[in-house]
């Protein structure tokens, strides 16, 4: 049953959902556990994966704003280990790399995602309207969400960085205050689903043509009086300031990182970052960091 | 039948000639969710320097048209605490487990291999030789050095020593047959090739070190030829490397001259793809009637004669 | 205002930076149906030999990832029939021609040259040194040959002379430095990659010559980086070979350190491409406010200071 | 109206159908001529192409037979060039060369192309269903019709070469014998057609699956008695026995060669053959040569 042939990405997707099924009550704090049974009376481990490696269905991939897509693809029993800040690496015909894209929003079964159109990859994605993708997941550390009932929010999202921020915003128990910037007013995006959940929603444009002109932590600079977490993500520049931001008002909070990465898992190690004085990865270690401990 | 994928390298006995490319699977024992490392022929961890080492700035990486650029910049942990954790983890994977090293002289070679020597569970070293030596050029690319790492390791060494070299050489051959003089027990061929991308957005190179290596589908029939070429002129055996997606890739490579592969690119993009490349060797032995996978390394020198003509 | 693409090469003045490549573009006016050949830059023509040559047998060619390899052996009509007819039909283009020979010793270079520099209407010689010597090596793997053919072509030669070189080489700055030494007047960086493709289906290599040259979107990365490193050691200019599918490829490898491109492979796939790279370059330089291409030659070394890891 | 921006290939092609179109009377024999005109007041050369680099709409693009496709383009004003023994080279995806396909048949406004699947290009280009492809042709020189008239023709197919066959029966005054060789029963394809057209046809299979079991070439020998053309088409092995018969019975006629190439216009030089003492391209100067001349 175990024979070497069953390994195909597929079978360790099922044996992982057979064993998970069975043990569906425990909880699962690491990234995998393994599992000792007998098959055909020898011992077989089975590791439990909260990752996983399989093709899924497209569901839809629309244009919802010029540039920018939302993918929506149908997956079963994986949502489940999802959390906010986590991604997938979406392979892509044509380019060699997978890329990684961070989960927009999560239904029972399934995922979505959106992306802004930037190169190659992203362009021949664009145009994929139906079949399957492969796509490894979820990866990653999102928000750790422990002790955060008592804290008054104020996130900051920059460009595409609102795609998962949302992911974020959907699993908070109480509101919390928006930042949101970006180029110009047809980068901004889902503003409608911020507005129906009765977020506060602070806007500004590089080019003034919606909100404020300039950057959004301009904005930040000026707020952020009764917030005790600070949540942000978004391009580069932007989180060096908002990491200054909190030093100096001493407030803590959750940064989401990004860097060029091959493989999502941690054996490139290409998106390399100094956390507390020592090298992580932001693909196995992050994306998401405590805001005091990241050196940019 | 069940086909024979086993192999002997330097003496060492491997299940299939599957190994992990250097510097692309971590220390080795990360995936064991995702795939069965069990099952592999064997790992080859990425290289450990006798410091730890933070590597370079970013970016690191750039896709380019087939394949990728990398400089990272050896980041790694260090030998002392690549023995504390990562080597017990490994030990335990029942596969072997080949260490790579490397470092800006002779001395902190030797004094690396000096440690790994000690410790149980280690099939052999593997002498990264691509990396920058103490004026910042690469260690192939200055003979005399590579054969004193070489000459000095192979000294101190109770385990096989496979030098992994470069192969933008003049004379592949040459370099070669001076890792088999200087005694080391094989070679890997080859290492990335020295490339550069350019973002032509922003005018500037896409890596923090202006040029990195060029690894993927796209370096292949040149790593092929590496060891078609060097197959003629030594006798130790050659892990080829470079490129390999498929079970043909690895297979052509074996063809070519090659006794293991090692897989590195597409681990990257699919950590499953090392066990489809295994089974995909198992089919095309199953399809052309082979007993056994030593029976074809080498074959191509073997079935054809060279011509005049290049 | 309109962007001033023309860019002045070891004296003499092309309109655009590019050029048609050595070996894949005829002798250079066969195509005036499918394309304005007025519209190009240049026109390198394939390699002219003293005497005829039939070439090397079938197969010449083979497709790899994203390239192609070949072995055609320099197949062509010879020096004499050469200028009898096609040249006679490129001095009628309008069009700077620069003509690449071989030979297989440093008399046979001197000669065919010496023919040469006797004709009008020809800009210059490029000089093949990547084709194979009387010990059947590439000639840019014996560095006294590269220099005697370069020292004595140039005594003769009246038009300036351009060495193409031969990327798999341990350092290219050195050959590039040699061939300024000998009085090139410019240089090609680079020539195809030796690489090689065995059929899983035969067990066979898919080149009759076993070996061959590699070129294609896949090589680009490592012709950058030749060129890159090549301009800092020398002061006489570069084509810039190997790849060049896009305008983008070709502004890359201006950046890197070449005044012109030849552009090779992606032409065979499709012969506009070589128009489409002139207008995507016209493109570039309006999006980014370049008045002149020749400003950009070399940008990405100005723009940026070397890094101390690799 | 004639400048830099206008040469796109879709605009190469429109000059050229533009021009072709108000000289339609004239006997192109050459494979393109060259028209002088004044554009702006200077002197414009207009090369009109026989041969064309352009986009072309999928009609279809079916399995005919167990690993057999026939691709069906729309292609106006182009037909009229095309004749039996000529080929395109056709781009595909994620390969890096183009592919040479024989013309299986014309008709007015559509171009047939029946293929193999044999590689990676032929495989991907036949999950090709809809869209547009981009073909340069029609190239190379087909069979030479002249003085074909008292003819008596033996025509030999094997494998894929009956793709080009059939359109050379299509052109043919009189009906011959069609010699018809392939691995097994299912690699026969094209044989309703000849039997529409009334064709005596003899058959060989190498496993003897339908008709005689083994090479066409051997049926071949037993016929010929009143043939004073022969034409073959196939494989080289095959070819290469055809050629020799030819020989021996001192019989005229013609051969389609196939070689590896890359480009298909003669200037990779890949597809280099032995006509007459000389070395000729298979692309340019073929792929139909004179059975005496060729040497295999």
């Amino acid at each position: 049953m175990f024979g070497k042939r069953d390994f195909s990405c597929g079978n360790i997707l099922s044996i992982s959902y057979f064993v998970v099924r069975a043990i569906n009550s425990l909880s699962l704090n690491t990234r995998f556990s393994k599992f000792v049974f007998l098959v055909n009376e020898k011992v077989a481990y089975i590791y439990i994966s909260k990752r996983f490696d399989g093709n899924y269905k497209i569901i839809s991939n629309r244009e919802v704003r010029a540039g920018y897509f939302e993918l929506i693809v149908k997956i079963d029993n994986i949502t489940r280990y999802c959390s906010p800040g986590q991604f997938f690496m979406i392979s892509v015909p044509e380019v060699f790399l997978r890329r990684p894209i961070s989960i927009h929003y999560v239904k029972k079964d399934s995922l979505s995602f959106l992306y802004k159109v930037v190169g190659k990859g992203t362009k021949i994605l664009s145009k994929i309207q139906s079949g399957t993708l492969q796509l490894l997941g979820p990866l990653g550390n999102g928000y750790d969400f422990k002790n955060w009932e008592q804290s008054s929010y104020t996130v900051v999202a920059g460009g595409t960085g609102i795609a998962s921020i949302y992911y974020l915003a959907t699993k908070l128990t109480q509101n919390g205050i928006l930042y949101y910037g970006a180029r110009s007013e047809r980068d901004l995006v889902c503003l409608d689903k911020f507005k129906k959940m009765n977020w506060k929603v602070i806007i500004s444009t590089e080019d003034g043509s919606k909100g404020y002109k300039g950057y959004i932590t301009d904005m930040l600079l000026k707020g952020l009086n009764d917030t005790t977490l600070l949540i942000a993500c978004g391009p580069t520049p932007m989180l060096k300031k908002v990491i200054q931001i909190a030093k100096v008002k001493c407030i803590k909070g959750f940064v989401s990182l990004e860097e060029k990465m091959a493989c999502g898992i941690g054996n490139c190690q290409s998106c390399a970052v100094k956390i507390n004085g020592q090298i992580r990865m932001i693909c196995k270690d992050g994306p998401v960091f405590r805001i005091e401990e990241v050196e940019l | 039948m069940k086909p024979d994928l086993s192999i002997v390298f330097a003496n060492v006995k491997f299940k299939n000639p599957v190994l992990t490319a250097s510097g692309t699977f971590g220390y080795g024992y990360e995936l064991a969710d995702l795939i069965p490392l069990e099952k592999l022929g064997g790992i080859i961890t990425k290289t450990i320097t006798l410091k730890p080492c933070d590597g370079n700035l970013q970016p690191r990486v750039a896709e380019v048209t087939s394949g990728i650029l990398n400089s990272i910049g050896l980041q790694n942990i260090g030998i002392k605490s690549f023995i504390e954790e990562p080597l017990e983890k490994l030990k335990k994977l029942g596969v072997p487990v080949i260490v790579s090293i490397a470092g800006a002289s002779v001395s902190e070679y030797v004094e690396t291999a000096k440690i790994l020597s000690c410790q149980n569970g280690i099939s052999a070293i593997e002498l990264n030789l691509s990396c920058p030596n103490l004026e910042k050029k690469i260690v192939c690319h200055d003979l005399s050095l590579v054969q004193n790492i070489i000459k000095e390791v192979k000294k101190i060494s109770k385990i096989p020593v496979i030098a992994k070299l470069s192969p933008l050489v003049t004379d592949i051959s040459e370099l070669a047959l001076a890792a088999e003089n200087q005694g080391a027990d094989g070679i890997t061929l080859t290492n990335t090739y020295p490339a550069m991308a350019i973002d032509i957005k922003t005018f500037k190179s896409k890596l923090s070190t202006l040029k990195g290596g060029m690894s993927g589908a796209c370096v292949k029939p040149m790593s092929i030829r590496c060891v078609y070429d060097a197959w003629q002129s030594i006798s130790i055996p050659i892990i080829g490397c470079g490129g390999i997606m498929t079970g043909e890739d690895a297979v052509e490579f074996m063809l070519a001259g090659a006794t293991a592969v090692s897989v590195g690119s597409s681990s990257l993009v699919s950590p499953i793809n090392l066990i489809k490349i295994i089974n995909e060797i198992e089919d095309i032995m199953i399809k052309k009637n082979i007993l056994s996978i030593k029976n074809i390394i080498g074959m191509v020198n073997k079935n054809e004669k060279n011509n005049t003509c290049s």
